[in-house]
């Protein structure tokens, strides 16, 4: 068993979703130089200039491109080089990409992939540090998927590229340098299935992406005082899997939920809305958010820290919503 | 093509009636004045080759080989329309006659047809796509990404422009102070041609030449093909803004009109081609009688295709 | 006492608010012919060509150029024709106009408004009929206001000129034929707060744009049911009135959320989740939503209106609320 | 002008020793080698022209006027920064000098200068607006959008594109068969010229004349100044995508030495020249130490500024 960084896997998943079907195609900024974080490093020697292609700095024609392409039978994995500028390429996911199936009458499918970076990492400041999901999840044909860790990402990377839908799978920065062990077994991830990162029975607190690993951390600072938390990953953000969700609120009764992203509009407000809905009668107390505070992403450090969501924070609330702390 | 000529523009007046009568959903973009494009471009593609096109777009679709019934069934919105009725007029996809789509957002399928270009280039096919789009498309970002893809990848990839002078309500001269579309196209050394989009004849024999070029492997060509749009912006705009004197011009400038004195001249005898009118009339007229009597969509079917998984489906939000 | 329709009055507002100052500019493809639906008929020859000036179809670049120039101490209005096509102006919304104040640690302010069109409005079909207003209120540092008759049109438009903020207007296509009477005296209203449209004692409903006539239709049917509606126009999107919210919560205890926006990851989910959180005791039952179910929008009528949400879904949705319906 | 050219490169040396031992946050992009087009431009600029910048605009500027201490103090992140450590090294506003901003999106504020430059125009105002940005952002469509708009509208702007050969780690022939960024600016009949951007001399000469057409009435004007990235991308990156050969040019082609033999054969004494380079050095260091002795940002003061009225504030969520 090998250990592997978050970007050494995404390159392993690519290299062999290359290998196994000839028409995954890779196309991007810089991505035969590696892209910005060194994902692509290496595949276009080893696949050919043709299926690994640097692209100008055209967002909006590059995910048109592919978007083409797709249709016409080629399997794109493009990268946007940082979520923030992806709003360059949402006319077309927008009004083309995502509505295309529906649109045709079923004629046409559009197997895409757009990997992109997003979420801060320390002074990247207010252009380069946003978690722009929710823009996603609003958006009828789209799937998006977030990985909170080097396996999750080999697995679900894979599945997205075999999914055959166009999935917006988004890599946070901060993940990026973390290592695990990949095992040898391996059964791949379903596109839209949650999984529980931890059982727990006092909370539920449900996270994406990198706020996984917070809410581990914090689950573990939790157990310290006496409460027993279930940490959800839920890996799919569109569709949502309430399936998973609903069996750990029938046990806990109590929901936490946490993302970096902006709270106003986010991600949580969505299962927030629909845990308050659909499993009104399991609720214990309200459902709570912890998310960003509605501001940009400042550039000095002291302010970053004080502005995104950390694991006191999940502390703080849990212990709040267990009577442990006052408000 | 004479026949195909007719066939458009009785299309468009078939739509034009329907739409005043209330049987067409939405607003309608007419293509009558532009057929020449549309015929002269398609009669040197093959169903393989990848069609893109703008709102104006049932000329092209119509003369890329899409079925006068199921084309109509889709403007009006029935089940048995191109796309079941879910896209309209601005949506038509035909998949069978290589008909990859029209759009309502200008310019915003150029890039896809790049793709489609790209993926017969990396898929080692010889086919290759088309875009129709507007002189209004030019002053969209997208067109020039698009362009600078296209000569960098040299990709087998021909952009027509239509241009009627106008966007909107707007002349071109509000939109831009470049003359010629073609000009966009110089600084990427792509190939390019300004033709009279009114005459059959000089379209045909242009696109024949930017086709063999694309064919041979040169990369994108850009025909930027002067025309001129004979009905408002969309049916019911009073065009106001446009001069008595434009609008009588319209008469020499007609396509149709044009042809006919060509093909008079060449001996064809006038019998022949009033002939042809009273077909092509009577083929859209009982194109227009059954796709009228076709079943309209059953709402239960709304939420068909947002997904092809059906497990995605099942649980999305 | 003059009566407007919805197109008319917005012209009105315009016209007083370019007289009144002269830094206030009309931008957008079409404005000086009226744009697509001839809100600005007759102004360029009232105010001159410079300050009602048609563009190129270049979305990204006018918002730009907008921004710009309200950096530079101009106050336009820009009109964006369709919502649909926000997306294309986003970039620069986003990581400029929103965040300028903000990245300048407040050396500059952004005067903008951004007019545009949103809503279904019978067959034009999948790229003209959105609702896309939850992708601004996930933007900090953007306000929005969704006015939902002619009145409230005409002073909100009012407002958002003078406000010196970034705000985009959204106006549903199909109040445009609306009628009102204007009231001789008129107070502007606040941006930032809701209002009450109609009271009641049972349930709460909450719309905004074109939904509040549809609620208050629902609203009358509800009544000859026995049921007591109070009809809350939300008037501004973001930020949002909870204190007018909590008044009504704390009457009825009994929350519905209507809104055309597709429903998953729509503005409903953060009202219902603030709501959820901040009034959980006062809710005798879960809080509901009524949006898009999650598809395109289809062309034909049929389709259109089978996925549409109409006063008859608010309606059965509260009479259920209330027990008189079975789930 | 030769002392801000010293100023600029002992600058990027100071941020890079910074970056280097962990006090600047993020990654900042340094202009090393590219001083001679920020000093040759901004030395007809007037603190009310308007100045936006890219990802790599210290030069910049500072050239038009900014204090070296408040600079360096928002690149490392203080209160005392011009944009009190909210904006950083990609996005420096310092609206007193008239600088109006730079961006971390590339090509992202190109029509925000067209925005300053037409409310100078619509305000009857003398001054322009002067947009730097890289070769790489070519690409954008934004900016062929904001060319089109420009000419359009005759706009007092001036479009200086740094062409160093390479957007990130990927060279100019890999983005665009266009060779020369001036060719874009041929459709809409931008006066536009290309020139050796590493002679100071030169830069300063051609910016009069572009800046002079501007102020003269005659609409945007674009300078091409082609240039030498001496840095990596940003600091830290390890290059391995350039030659040995290319890197070695560096040194012939350096703005300050090509400068510094200028004057010398001018008769400037080496001494006089010597001796502004230590003064530089001085004002650096000196700089570098007050900035890094101010404060930092007080956490507390984080949800400053998201809105100007407070009671929008009071009641954001
Ligand atoms: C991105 C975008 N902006 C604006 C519109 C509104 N609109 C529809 S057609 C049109 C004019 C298009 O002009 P042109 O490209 O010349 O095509 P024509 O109608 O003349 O065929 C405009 C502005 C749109 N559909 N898409
Ligand atoms: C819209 C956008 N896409 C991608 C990036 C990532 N990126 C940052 S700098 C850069 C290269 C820019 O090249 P160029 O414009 O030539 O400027 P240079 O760095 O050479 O000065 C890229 C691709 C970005 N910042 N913004
Ligand atoms: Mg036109
Ligand atoms: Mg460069």
């Amino acid at each position: 068993m090998a250990i592997h960084t978050f970007i050494d896997i995404l390159k392993r998943a690519l290299d062999e979703e290359m290998t196994r079907d000839a028409s995954v195609h890779l196309l991007g900024e810089d991505v035969a130089a590696g892209g910005a974080f060194g994902v692509t490093r290496g595949l276009a020697d080893k696949h050919g200039a043709t299926r690994v292609r640097n692209t100008p700095i055209s967002e909006a024609a590059i995910t048109g491109l592919a978007t083409g392409a797709a249709l016409a039978g080629i399997r794109p994995v493009l990268e946007i080089m940082f979520i923030d500028f992806a709003t360059l390429a949402l006319d077309c996911l927008l009004n083309q990409t995502a509505k295309y199936r529906y649109m045709s009458g079923g004629q046409l499918t559009v197997p895409l992939v757009v990997r992109t970076q997003a979420g801060a990492a320390g002074g990247a400041a207010a252009q380069h540090s946003q978690s722009l999901e929710t823009f996603f999840i609003h958006i009828p044909g789209l799937v998006v998927v977030a990985p909170s860790s080097p396996i999750e990402a080999y697995g679900l990377l894979k599945s997205a590229i075999r999914l055959g839908e166009p999935v917006i799978f988004i890599e946070h920065k901060r993940l990026y340098t973390m290592k695990e062990e990949l095992p040898q077994d391996f059964a791949l991830p379903a596109i839209g299935k949650a999984r529980v990162a931890r059982e727990g029975t006092d909370v539920t607190l449900i996270a994406y992406s990198a706020m996984v690993q917070t809410a581990l951390e914090a689950a573990k600072e939790l157990e310290s005082n006496g409460i027993s938390t279930e940490v959800i990953d839920l890996r799919t953000l569109l569709p949502l899997d309430m399936d998973t969700i609903s069996q750990s609120v029938s046990k806990t009764h109590r929901v936490l939920i946490a993302h970096e992203a902006v709270q106003n509009g986010g991600m949580g407000a969505e299962i927030a809305a629909r845990i308050g809905a659909e499993l009104f009668d399991e609720l214990d107390g309200p459902v709570q958010r912890v998310g960003c505070p509605f501001a940009p992403i400042p550039f000095a450090p002291e302010l970053e820290r004080a502005l995104l969501p950390g694991s006191h924070h999940i502390v703080q609330v849990a212990r709040r919503m267990m009577g442990l702390e006052s408000v | 093509m004479y026949r195909m000529l007719w066939r458009i523009r009785l299309f468009e007046g078939q739509v034009q009636r329907l739409a005043a009568a209330g049987e067409v959903p939405g607003f309608p973009h007419l293509s009558t004045g532009q057929e020449a494009v549309a015929v002269g471009v398609c009669a040197h593609l093959s169903r393989e080759d990848a069609l893109y096109t703008s709102h104006r777009g049932h000329g092209h679709i119509l003369a890329k080989g899409s079925d006068l019934e199921a084309t109509l069934a889709e403007i009006i919105g029935r089940e048995s329309g191109l796309c079941r009725g879910r896209g309209g007029s601005m949506h038509l996809v035909d998949v069978r006659h290589g008909v990859m789509g029209a759009t309502g957002v200008v310019a915003g399928n150029l890039a896809l047809a790049a793709g489609a270009a790209w993926a017969a280039q990396a898929q080692g096919k010889s086919n290759l796509a088309v875009a129709f789009f507007g002189d209004g498309a030019t002053g969209a970002g997208v067109f020039h990404e698009t362009l600078n893809l296209a000569s960098l990848w040299k990709l087998p990839m021909l952009f027509v422009c239509e241009n009627n002078g106008y966007a909107e309500f707007t002349s071109r001269d509000e939109h831009s102070n470049v003359n010629h579309v073609s000009h966009f196209a110089k600084p990427y050394s792509i190939p390019t041609k300004t033709i009279d989009g009114n005459d059959l004849k000089v379209v045909h024999a242009e696109a024949a030449e930017a086709i063999a070029s694309i064919r041979a492997g040169h990369g994108p060509y850009l025909l930027e093909c002067m025309t001129f749009r004979m009905a408002g912006h969309y049916v019911g705009d009073a065009q106001q803004y446009r001069s008595k004197e434009e609008l009588a011009a319209m008469i020499e400038k007609c396509p149709i009109e044009r042809l006919k004195r060509h093909l008079l001249a060449d001996g064809v005898p006038a019998t022949v081609l009033d002939a042809i009118q009273v077909e092509a009339k009577n083929e859209i007229e009982q194109a227009s009688l059954r796709a009228r009597a076709a079943a309209r969509p059953d709402p239960a079917t709304v939420m068909d295709d947002v997904y092809t998984s059906p497990t995605l489906h099942a649980i999305s939000g």
